[in-house]
């Protein structure tokens, strides 16, 4: 029954940071504002949707694959949103 | 609440398609259809095809993105093209909409119970020794089309090949690709490649008793390979290298020769005996892994000198 | 559906010519055309050994022994035999015309060209023999892939801006068409849960899945065998290419998807198809033959002239399908019309292949292929001319080619049947193919117009090869003699009977007319009547050739076909 | 209405649209595109009738699954493979359209 | 249980899914491609999810997968959108 | 641009003063950790697939000796693993930052390039640093220019520069940064 909860409460939570990323990908002024919503809040949301499943899964090792799936998107997350900024910067495809 | 996700899934994935089929930017099309294979992926594991929703993503894409965007970025410069005439379109739109209303007629018209081959097997997948059904229909029921398969992937690269310029043969085809090797490219190239490596390995041994195998593990190694050549870590081998061409026919020749071993032991081409199913099918698997690799990272086209030869 | 012990040789016919081409990849360079040497050698007597064992009763092999519906069977039955055959002997003539044409340059370790080439050929060899023995719908569709992949490539070797356009209409349209092929694949295998062609021959009942399926699949398989108004690809890429990739598409790989149309048709749901449908894919045929032969005529290029020839004898292999039909049956039936059909596609594949190869030289000899300056070539290359006129007579079914063969048969179906237009059909088609051989061979026999032209040398080996192809095709008809084709006696009683040299005579005569009223002439004569209409029916042709059009007819024959169907079964 | 139907009618749809755009569009970019969106939707029907197939514990049908993965990787081969051809004619000329030039009533025809 | 994780994937997607604006509007490449990056985090916890719901750890896998590839495809768009971008025909 | 005087001299030349592993404790340290990877991924004790992993994991160090020698620079995986609970915090502070000013109507954020100089060099030690920093608050990489690395920050109110130095100061001791790259 905790443990339900604990999945309902992180879930949600990660919904809400998915719906975060959107709006900011939506609301933000330029290109680069907008490429921190992406990078922070998305990540957090499927990191949060990922702490929330952990109760329900059979394995410890499961557990471990998904963060580790987490922490892969992270990473090529984080190494492109800096491409990406750059990307911007350079092409002048963002007003100051 | 399942078929709330379906029906959510299939109208994202109808209206991608729409965009990508019907935006005016090119680039904003192949972005779109990158999402597109994303997207996927999620509706295969809707239909709890495992396997197939690895192979989607992995080379729907994954590999077809990345293939159509260097594309795109190399025909940015050509000339503009002519723009249909609203006549095709509006012929266009009625053979389209004829088409899936056909269609979806004969889908509804399907018959209940459906056919299906499953229980058969089921029946006989003990004789495989693997226990992924796809892995026993793949290199056991059906083998000879995965052989055959292979053969179209190493046609399909001699075709490219065929298409280099006179001038770069029999050496590396295109110019290498360079990267700041300082930079965070390079950096991800490093980082990524060893990662992916084994993530490739473990779908690979997986996929004899659950869902993979070396399509999608071939192309995980083949996407990582590409990544270092992009960042300028690597460059592919010239065409002329013994190894590369040995490594290209390894595989189907590997395949065949299991399959000769299975007419000495069981007395039909590509038969497997019961004793020796499975490392014979691992056998198999293993001597395509590397050519399956090559051949689709190699499909990537590298830039080419322009006008090399015109 | 038992297997018989000779059957690993169908494996044998299929695999072989792929190994062949791993090992000449691995080879390299000078090795590449040795090895491609030995595997011909070995899979002629392959087949050699089929063609014996078929003879006696038909082969079939479950690959892995598993039997269908979960495995995949090979069977090698008369026309399967017989269409490798045919196949071998042109792969092995295509073969040795190319020797001298795709040798590695002196001076160089390896050539793109040359390697490609070869690779290629066997390649086609290996995907036709599977396309004719395979007993599964779905490795069929890897075999329709394997050959379009083995053949686009061929079109364009030379790398230049129009062949490359031309090799990717091909490509790209040929891609649409097994797109359908795959979508009727999948959909037969949702109703009956089986892709055994056998299997499914037993169990196929008409209802609307099974007739979208065979319109989606008809019309898939035509696109990738340019059966006028599908042909948008075939021209410029037949044209565009070497002489021996020429040969090799006109000849051999639009014959692959031709089959599966005939094992579709009248081994898979012979029972599906009806009347309507079977008088439409005639009525294509037979405006192919008008169309193709009439642009043919206009032609100021050679090759573009053997290219468009091609177009209208795709139309002749699909005269065929209106005659096998059997009313009262209500269903396909092979017999006689089937054997005429099949010798039609062995003579064109023999005869169009030596006549690309003749073009070929002249093209070598002479520097260019402009029809109006072929003048003195006969004199300069007078084997390859008589290569030129024999398989001109070859393919107008001159006693005693197998085109021949097949006309009379056909003929005769026709008659027995009351079909009487399609008696003209044929005989016109004779006409047009006269037509145009006699265009050429004026051209070729007349006095150089100057007289200092340069003439290169070319190989003797490749004259010989084309002409015995040539005679090859023009001797078809004596297989009638070999017991156990299964011809009716006594079809070609007396050759030289006064009838039939009558019809001969006609036949020229009226093609001489042909070419006279359509061919384009110097501006400074006055042109003919007729060639008003040849420029309409250029016209015609090229808006046709047009992507918008070729795609918008690709669904409308579809749709066509399925209408067909079904109101074919509600009358 | 079952999740496999609603599966099969939306590949249903896809076929239709990707074959607009085979038609419709003149880049043949944009054509390789749509060819991939047919043979997507083609495989979606596929897999629609292997889920309706799904007996004897497996989530589907395993010999269409198994086809499939082999149509998916042909598919590719064929994009890749077209891809290559408009690239290396990008690289030969500016004129990427599949229309033929020149005219066919051109009395000069190249060498 | 089930329910609520459904709804949630569900919810995920439409919330993804209306990201997708960028993907129409632009107005840079940059945008529409952060658009599809959002996708693909999306997806990916969406089908976290439901394999979480139909027990199939193989799912997992698939994640796995598309958060590669995906990566991969992201860095072959910015190397393609890039203005200065190794490879010489332009 | 608002420039970043005054920068601490203590951050100079930061990360270098570690001993860089010898090759082999390099490789042991990699292949150990793939092996980690595998284990996680194919928890199964079967003596094929543990061959088979500690092949994947051979074949992945070599891969990753050959493309990232270790000359060119370590992390301190202890280090670096005691650090992983703040930057996961950093993570998720980011993550409610942005949540904030998205959610908020007024939308309260004032974007601007910030120059920040550092004392990783180049290669390894500055790029993870970078990669590190763009999951914190408010901040986003966008390339470098002789030492100094350009972020974009969602907000020019937020003592920024005295963040990252902060984390500079808190990872000087996982990285060990070696040559560059050429």
């Amino acid at each position: 029954m905790l443990l339900d909860l604990w999945t309902i409460v992180l879930v949600s939570m990660g919904v809400v940071f998915f719906l975060a990323g959107t709006v900011g990908l939506l609301r933000f002024p330029d290109a680069l504002s907008r490429l921190h919503a992406l990078t922070k809040a998305d990540n957090l949301g499927l990191g949060l949707v990922v702490i929330g499943l952990l109760p329900r899964l059979t394995g410890i090792a499961d557990g471990a694959k998904m963060i580790f799936v987490w922490l892969l998107v992270m990473l090529s997350g984080a190494c492109l949103a800096q491409l990406v900024a750059h990307l911007i910067r350079q092409s002048g495809d963002f007003k100051p | 609440m399942t078929a709330w996700l379906d029906s959510a899934a299939l109208i994202l994935l109808i209206g991608l398609a729409a965009w990508v089929v019907l935006g005016r930017n090119t680039f904003a099309a192949v972005a779109g259809f990158i999402a597109y294979g994303m997207l996927l992926g999620l509706v295969w594991v809707e239909l709890q095809g495992i396997d197939v929703a690895m192979t989607e993503a992995a080379i729907g894409g994954g590999l077809t993105g990345a293939l159509m965007i260097g594309a795109a970025r190399r025909l940015k410069s050509a000339a503009p093209v002519a723009p249909a005439t609203a006549g095709t379109l509006v012929i266009a739109i009625g053979v389209g909409a004829a088409m899936a209303a056909i269609l979806a007629a004969c889908v509804l018209a399907l018959p209940n119970p459906a056919p299906s081959l499953a229980s058969l097997v089921a029946g006989n997948i003990a004789a495989t020794g693997v226990q992924n059904p796809i892995t026993a229909v793949l290199l056991a029921f059906r083998s000879m089309d995965t052989l055959l398969e292979a053969v179209v992937l190493l046609l399909a690269l001699i075709a490219v090949w065929s298409l280099a310029p006179d001038a770069e043969w029999p050496g590396r085809i295109g110019v290498p690709q360079t990267a700041n090797p300082n930079g965070i490219l390079a950096y991800i190239a490093r980082v990524l490649p060893p990662i992916g490596l084994v993530i490739g390995f473990y779908i690979f041994w997986a996929g004899a008793d659950q869902p993979g195998g070396k399509f999608q593990a071939a192309t995980i190694l083949a996407a990582m390979w590409l990544l270092i050549i992009s960042a300028g870590l690597g460059k592919t081998p010239p065409v002329s290298s013994r190894w590369l061409r040995a490594g290209l026919i390894a595989g189907p020749i590997g395949f065949i020769l299991v399959g000769a071993y299975g007419v000495a032991s069981t007395g039909a081409f590509l038969g497997l005996p019961a004793a020796y199913a499975k490392p014979l099918i691992v056998t198999i698997e293993i001597a395509l892994l590397p050519t399956l690799t090559l051949i689709l990272a190699l499909l990537i086209p590298p830039p080419l000198r322009k006008r090399a030869e015109a | 559906m038992t297997e018989t012990p000779a059957g690993l040789l169908i494996v044998l016919a299929v695999l072989l010519p792929f190994v062949g081409m791993m090992l000449a990849l691995m080879a390299g360079g000078r090795n590449t055309p040795r090895v491609a040497a030995i595997t011909i050698v070995c899979v002629v007597v392959t087949v050699a050994a089929i063609g014996l064992q078929v003879a006696h009763a038909p082969l079939v092999y479950q690959l892995g022994g598993w039997a269908p519906p979960l495995g995949v069977a090979l069977r090698a039955d008369g026309p399967a035999a017989g269409m490798m055959a045919v196949v071998t002997v042109v792969v092995a003539a295509i073969a040795l015309y190319a020797r001298r044409d795709f040798a590695v340059p002196e001076g160089l370790v390896e050539a793109r060209a040359p390697l490609a080439f070869w690779l290629l050929l066997l390649a086609v060899w290996g995907s036709l023999n599977l396309i004719f023995v395979s007993g599964d719908l779905f490795t069929l569709y890897v075999g329709l892939e394997l050959l379009t992949f083995a053949g686009v490539p061929l079109v364009c070797l030379d790398g230049r801006a129009e062949t490359l356009r031309a090799a990717l209409r091909y490509l790209l349209f040929a891609l649409m068409g097994s797109l359908l092929y795959l979508l009727g694949t999948v959909l037969i295998f949702g109703v009956y849960g089986t892709l055994d062609i056998e299997l499914l021959s037993r169990v196929i009942q008409p209802s609307l899945v099974t007739r979208t399926v065979l319109a989606l699949m008809t019309a898939g398989l035509l696109a990738k065998t340019a059966l006028f108004p599908l042909h948008i690809w075939l021209p410029p890429a037949h044209a565009g290419a070497p002489a021996a990739a020429s040969a090799i598409l006109s000849g051999l790989v639009i014959k692959g998807s031709w089959f599966l149309i005939v094992r579709l048709w009248f081994d898979v749901m012979p029972g599906v198809v009806t009347f309507g449908t079977a008088q439409l894919l005639g009525a294509m045929g037979a405006a192919a033959i008008v169309v193709g032969s009439i642009v043919a005529l206009r032609q100021q290029r050679l090759k573009l002239l053997v290219a468009y020839s091609t177009v209208a004898q795709i139309g002749y292999l699909f005269l065929m399908f209106p005659l096998a039909f059997d009313a009262s049956a209500g269903a396909m039936s092979g017999g006689n019309v089937l054997t005429a059909g099949l010798l039609q596609a062995a003579s064109h594949a023999t005869a169009k292949a030596s006549m690309f190869m003749a073009a070929g030289l002249f093209y070598k000899a002479l520097g260019h292929d402009r029809i109006a300056e072929l003048g003195g070539a006969a004199r300069a290359l007078p084997i390859t001319t008589l290569t030129f006129a024999m398989a001109g007579l070859a393919l107008m079914g001159v006693v005693p080619s197998g085109a021949y063969l097949a006309k009379k048969l056909l003929l005769a179906a026709a008659a027995d049947q009351g079909q009487w237009w399609w008696t003209v059909v044929l005989q016109g088609g004779a006409a047009f193919t006269a037509g145009y051989t006699v265009l050429v061979l004026r051209r070729l026999l007349a006095s150089p117009m100057a007289p200092e032209r340069e003439i290169a040398r070319v190989s003797r080996l490749s004259e010989c090869t084309a002409l015995a192809l040539a005679l090859a095709s023009l001797l078809l008809g004596f297989v009638a003699a070999v017991p156990g084709i299964g011809l009716p006696s006594g079809l070609i009683s007396n050759p030289l009977a006064p009838s039939e040299l009558l019809t001969i005579c006609l036949v020229t005569g009226g093609g001489c007319l042909l070419a006279w009223g359509f061919a384009q002439r110097p501006s400074s004569v006055r042109p003919a009547k007729a060639a008003f209409v040849g420029v309409l029916v250029e016209d015609f042709d090229g808006l046709l050739r047009q992507w918008p059009a070729a795609s918008l007819s690709l669904f409308a024959f579809a749709a066509a076909m399925g209408w067909l169907l079904q109101s074919g079964t509600a009358a | 209405m079952t999740g496999a139907t609603l599966h099969g009618l939306a590949a249903a749809i896809l076929i239709g649209l990707g074959v607009f755009g085979l038609i419709a569009h003149a880049s043949p970019l944009r054509k390789i595109l749509a060819f991939n969106i047919v043979g997507s939707g083609v495989f979606l029907l596929a897999g629609a009738l292997a889920r309706r197939g799904a007996e004897a514990g497996f989530g589907g049908d395993p010999v269409l699954h198994a086809i499939l993965i082999t149509g998916i990787v042909v598919a590719f081969s064929a994009t890749a493979m077209a891809t290559a051809m408009l690239l290396r004619l990008r690289s030969v000329t500016d004129r990427t359209t599949l229309a033929e030039t020149p005219p066919r009533h051109d009395a000069d025809p190249p060498a | 249980m089930t329910e609520f994780l459904l709804g949630s994937a569900c919810a995920i997607l439409v919330v993804v899914a209306v990201g997708l604006v960028r993907l129409l509007r632009g107005p840079g490449e940059a945008d529409r491609m952060m658009a599809v990056q959002l996708l693909g985090t999306g997806s990916t916890a969406v089908m976290l999810i439901f394999g979480a719901v139909i027990r199939q750890p193989a799912v997992i896998d698939v994640a796995l997968i598309v958060a590669l590839l995906s990566a991969f495809a992201g860095l072959a768009f910015v190397r393609g959108i890039s203005p200065n971008s190794g490879g010489g025909d332009e | 641009m608002p420039s970043s005087n005054g920068k601490p001299e203590m951050t100079g030349g930061m990360a270098s003063t570690g001993k860089l592993p010898s090759r082999k404790a390099a490789a042991i340290a990699r292949g150990i950790s793939y092996l980690a990877l595998w284990l996680i991924m194919m928890p199964s004790a079967r003596p094929t697939d543990l061959l088979v992993g500690a092949g994947a994991a051979i074949a992945a160090t070599w891969l990753s000796l050959r493309t990232f020698p270790p000359a060119t620079g370590c992390l301190h995986f202890v280090s670096m693993a005691a650090l992983m609970p703040h930057f996961i915090w950093q993570s998720v502070r980011a993550g409610f930052d942005i949540a904030r000013r998205v959610f908020d109507p007024r939308l309260p954020i004032q974007p601007g390039f910030v120059a920040c100089p550092l004392g990783f060099p180049e290669g390894l030690a500055r790029n993870t640093f970078a990669t590190i920093t763009s999951l914190i608050p408010g901040t986003v990489p966008c390339g470098e220019v002789d030492g100094v690395l350009t972020y974009h920050c969602l907000d020019l109110r937020n003592p920024v520069v005295q963040q990252l130095w902060a984390e500079e100061r808190l990872m000087a001791r996982a990285l060990i940064a070696g040559r560059r790259h050429d």
